[in-house]
């Protein structure tokens, strides 16, 4: 029959958070719902202008980033949660023996230039009595983790599910300090599934079938994590296998993790980030989160 | 003959590379750094050899859209130089203009790009144009000012049209300056090519090395650096051979005795 | 051709310079008209303003019944130096003119090559200018005047870098072409000799601010030949213009 | 007098850039274009006087860093042209890592200069100076080779060292080249310390501009490229002025009468 | 200086060129030497094989007992085309040589500005080259040879594009200078008058290839005032150089 032909744009290049895409592409689940889809790798700008401009209709991205947005008046909407809990935190190499924010204190941290990072920090050492201005926190730009400690830096902010298995293989073990083990507001969705304003007014069915059709492929790589490994491997011939394989079988578990369904957003976790942030003079406008996120599109499980 | 002055112009510099590498491959080795860090050439190499077939098909990509993209840069490029340089008062005007166009950061730029001119080739070919016409009508607008004076009045005395003077005198008078932007502009078209790749791509060597670089695979990231260097060397290097072709009348001997 | 009333001043540091100061002067449809006058008295700016690439302070060019001040592309020239493109070979650059006026190149080239034999330049049609001497450069920019198709020729010390046998055979050589073609010609000369044996009238310029100080009917018949240089008649009006000129001459 | 001339001189550039600014401002009033997307001038101006002291501390920030980096850069420029120029056998074999370090893709190089340089201001001047030193050596190279024949026969004959004729006839006769590649890397100098502030920062206009970026500022990220633009126009003119002013024995006249 | 037996060829169109063929000849100290030869002999490449541009295909050149082929700075040199720097002043021009041979400028440029009053370019001490006519060219160019350290001064054709009176003021006082100096001039001329005027000796040069025809030795007594010109010894001199070189003349 007749399909639509949607695009998604990623939010970085192909990783095991898109698994499930590749696997709903590869297993037919979108045709199946009468989509055509192709998957678009990003620019340096990320996927929300693009989204909210309408060029495409769906994208990955980040409820940090979301939150920014939506207070700015870019109409993204949240539609999907990939991953249930945040798995960023901040990483150190064991022999640095740094465990807790009190070891923060002397220390280099290296950032990637995000406005909150700081901020994020400066809470976190205050709330454990540490001297945030005894920590040293420069701008690392482009060099990744393996890069940065290896001069000067001592810890950075990583996504555990790719640089964290990465340091496994490397066999470089390391001290993971998690955002939502030090507070819980701070366990915010990274990375969701968005689309805009407009697709949700007069296209509901087609948001309705996509999420749908990709809830099916995150089932399948949740389900079968060595087999949704390969699909992306397949996808991506260039892909770091070995890191592929090894992700997927730490990230399969953590979709939907203790959710009762995949995707599934609270409103508590919008509110309360957007209040922490709130809190440190980090978001101009108070953040309507209603209007940000919905699960109206989800299947019922 | 032929072959053996080519051997003689190019063993200079493969000579110097060469060394270059050996270099780097013995600090590699004497310093024991780590693959992940700075890869030695033999590995980067054999790994290269190994992935022979994605890198193949990822840089053909980049040379097409490469080519295309400087084509219209030169075009674009003598063109403006040719209307700034012929109709009175343009260069004062639009001089600005083209500073703009070069400090437009991508960033700001792909989004909109992209907005207005979709995920195709288009987009992408704009950027390297932008990269590429620049350098090349500055140096052609300066070489046309620099015509000899003496000429000059010949021509305009024995009645040649504006056009004329711009097609027997400036434009040959200028062309040392034209080859010297284009040798600039030759050096920055592969670059340009990588910058395009950024906007959404899912071939060409930026796109490979945005990938290897997210899977931390340091050694097929210099892959796609000796790859980009190479291309950027054989453009620069048709340049200058192209150079040598169309300047025969030159009469300097670059020798010093 | 007429100048009317022509004066022309630079500034030069600053200063005033008056070069050329009140010249009329007039060159009828096939005259040949020489120009004498001192180093640096302007005689290559008048050449300037006839061909239109200056604009007087002061004066009208005529030709043919027209007010043409500022009108280009109305003479053949030969600049004072050899203005010979470096990128062209010798035939291209002698059918320069040519190709500006519109002829096409395949006729003037053959017509170049012959030419260039006649004043001495076969074997180098396909030479760039760079490896000629300075004698040759200036024959071949003074072939390059001659083949333009304009009828008048406006032709600047053509034979300075030639020597005295050289020179003879590109005089005789104009003059025999110039009186099947009869040209307007003007022609500025430093040689008294030159200028008698080849013109019908000669003009003879003062030092800066330039005026012009006599105006010479040459009074030898066509056509002419070598034997006029040594008619008595022509040492004597050489004699006379050369002690005029001293006369002025500070 | 002389504002009067200055004033000539300026108003055609100034005039078509405030015409552009006019006609995006109609265009996004008339096509109701979002705020996110494109910003109009007048919001993004009004944004800037708002935001005024954080924009100034972050573009003297960048100021300070192009400069350093400009002087550095032609320096070397002027430096690996004469020393290319000058020295038998070096253009051969080393103008191919002059087009090399070219093309080292910044994603690549950056974590390089950090891990040998660290993270202060010096990889950062590196950086631009890499940016900047191609073209004046690009330019000035070809400059020198253009070398009137004549002049340089004469120099040779009364017996001109190599130095002296090339400081009394060759970098003369190629000031005008000089000045192209100038005016170009000149130009690239702003953006170079744009790219630069991505390794390691906590100011500059690039800095500033990323931040703004990722809270969807799109006002600000507009009020970042109008000062990188503005800085760029003003270097550029500079280095016009400049050139007005060191080469005054043209006699070109650019008027076509 | 001397030269042995210099030969010179080139290659033009794949054709081997013979410009120069066994050339001998020599100037004493304090000597002023003349060549006279057609346009294209080869005058000026063997200024340049003097001046150690061009090495000779065969051949030695010798200066103060020594061998020098191929060595440059030796000479104080007047190119044929002026070859004036566009960017320098007039005086700046003027003193390039001494600063070449590193003579303080401050020194080198008060003796400029009062040399060039005497060459009749008062006023254009700080004028550009463009601004000057042919003739005011030559003359800066004329100057700055004569101003140049060097012993030895090899003019090529100096006076050229120089008016008649201009052009015997220049002689005139290019002869006062070098009979009070007495450096060793080597001078290329196209005029027989100002070779006879000014020489001890005066070498005539054949037709490519280039040979020497005739070595003339020039009887006049110094000092020399412009008598001499007028003297009918000077006349058959001149009528007898002009009778060879026609003689070889084709
Ligand atoms: N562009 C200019 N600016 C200022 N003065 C100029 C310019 N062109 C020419 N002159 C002056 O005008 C005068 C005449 O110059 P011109 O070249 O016409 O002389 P000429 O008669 O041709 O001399 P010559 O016989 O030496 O060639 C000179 O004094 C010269 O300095
Ligand atoms: N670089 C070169 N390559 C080839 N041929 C050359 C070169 N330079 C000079 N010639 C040839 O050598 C010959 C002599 O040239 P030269 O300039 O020495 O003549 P000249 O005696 O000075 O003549 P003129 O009196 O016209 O100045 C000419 O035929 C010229 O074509
Ligand atoms: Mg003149
Ligand atoms: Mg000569």
């Amino acid at each position: 029959g007749k399909s639509d032909k949607v695009k998604i744009v990623l939010d970085w290049t192909p990783n095991t958070n898109h698994t499930g895409l590749y696997a709903a592409l590869d297993q037919g689940y979108y045709k199946d719902a009468g989509l055509d889809v192709e998957i678009i790798q990003p620019n340096e700008s990320g996927a929300d202008t693009m989204v909210a401009s309408g060029k495409v209709p769906f994208g990955i991205s980040g409820q940090d980033g979301l939150t920014q947005a939506r207070t700015q008046n870019v109409p993204v909407v949240s539609i999907a949660a990939i991953i249930q809990h945040n798995t960023s935190g901040f990483a150190a190499p064991a022999s640095k023996n740094i465990k807790t924010p009190k070891d923060y204190e002397g220390k280099t941290y290296g950032g990637f230039g995000s406005p909150f990072e700081n901020s994020v920090l400066q809470a976190m050492m205050e709330d454990a009595k540490a001297d945030y201005s005894k920590l040293k926190s420069v701008s690392v730009g482009d060099a990744d983790y393996f890069t940065a400690i290896k001069k000067d830096i001592d810890f950075e902010w990583i996504f555990y599910a790719w640089t964290g298995i990465e340091a496994e293989l490397r066999k470089e073990p390391l001290d993971m300090l998690y955002l939502k083990d030090f507070n819980e507001k701070l366990d915010y969705y990274t990375p969701v599934l968005i689309t805009n304003e407009t697709m949700i007014k007069d296209n509901p069915d087609t948001v309705k079938a996509f999420v749908a059709a990709t809830a099916k492929g995150y089932k399948y790589a949740i389900d079968h994590p060595a087999e949704a490994a390969e699909i992306l491997i397949k996808a991506v011939p260039d892909i770091n296998k070995d890191l592929v394989r090894a992700s997927q079988k730490w990230l399969s578990p953590q979709y939907q993790a203790d959710a009762p369904r995949w995707g599934e957003q609270k409103k508590t976790v919008w509110d309360n980030y957007a209040n922490w942030l709130t809190e440190h003079k980090l978001l101009e406008k108070p953040l309507d989160s209603d209007k940000a996120f919905t699960n109206q599109f989800l299947p019922e499980s | 003959m032929i072959s053996s002055k080519w051997f003689k112009a190019a063993w200079p510099p493969i000579m110097v590379v060469f060394l270059l590498l050996v270099v780097w491959q013995l600090a590699v080795v004497i310093f024991n750094i780590e693959l992940w860090i700075l890869p030695d050439p033999i590995s980067i190499i054999q790994e290269g050899i190994h992935n022979f077939r994605s890198l193949w098909m990822h840089t053909v990509a980049t040379i097409k859209l490469t080519l295309i993209g400087f084509a219209i840069g030169i075009v674009i490029g003598v063109g403006v130089a040719w209307l700034l340089h012929l109709i009175p008062g343009f260069k004062k005007g639009f001089y600005p203009i083209l500073v703009l166009t070069q400090n437009i950061p991508m960033i700001a730029l792909a989004p909109l790009l992209m907005i207005w001119f979709g995920f195709g080739v288009l987009p992408k070919i704009i950027v390297i144009s932008i990269v590429v016409f620049f350098p090349i009508a500055v140096a052609l607008m300066d070489g046309f000012l620099q015509t000899d004076q003496v000429m000059l009045n010949y021509m305009k005395m024995i009645g040649a049209t504006r056009l004329q003077i711009f097609r027997k005198l400036e434009l040959p008078h200028a062309l040392p300056s034209f080859f010297s932007g284009l040798k600039i502009s030759a050096t920055y078209a592969v670059s340009g090519a990588m910058i395009s790749e950024w906007l959404s791509s899912d071939k060409g060597i930026g796109y490979y090395m945005k990938q290897q670089k997210a899977g931390f695979k340091t050694d097929r990231v210099f892959d796609s650096i000796f790859i980009i260097v190479l291309l950027s060397i054989i453009l620069f290097y048709s340049i200058v051979i192209l150079e040598s072709i169309v300047i025969r009348w030159k009469s300097r001997s670059h020798k010093w005795n | 051709m007429e100048l009317k009333q022509i004066s022309q001043t630079f500034m030069e540091n600053g200063k005033i310079d008056t070069v050329l100061k009140d010249i009329s002067l007039h060159v009828e449809k096939g005259e040949f008209v020489s120009i004498i006058g001192p180093s640096g008295c302007g005689k290559s700016t008048l050449f300037h303003i006839i061909g239109g690439l200056v604009a007087p302070s002061h004066g009208e060019v005529w030709i043919d019944g027209k007010e043409v001040t500022g009108q280009k592309g109305l003479i053949s020239y030969m600049p004072q130096t050899h203005a010979l493109f470096p990128w062209r070979t010798i035939e291209e650059n002698v059918i320069l003119a040519q190709e500006v006026a519109g002829i096409p190149a395949k006729q003037s080239i053959a017509q170049a090559r012959e030419w260039l034999a006649k004043v001495g330049l076969a074997g180098y049609e396909k030479a760039y200018p760079h490896v000629l001497s300075g004698g040759m450069q200036q024959r071949a920019a003074f072939l390059r005047a001659l083949l333009s198709p304009q009828e008048f020729m406006c032709l600047d010390e053509p034979f300075a870098a030639l020597d005295a046998l050289t020179r003879m055979d590109m005089q005789r050589w104009l003059l025999s072409i110039w009186e099947q073609n009869k040209r307007s010609v003007l022609f500025v000369t430093h040689s008294i000799e030159e200028a008698l044996f080849l013109s019908d009238r000669i003009y003879l310029l003062s030092d800066k601010p330039t005026t012009i100080i006599q105006e010479i009917e040459v009074p030898f018949p066509r056509p002419r030949r070598e034997e006029v240089l040594s008619e008595p008649m022509f040492q004597t009006l050489k004699q006379k213009i050369y002690a005029t000129m001293k006369r002025v001459h500070v």
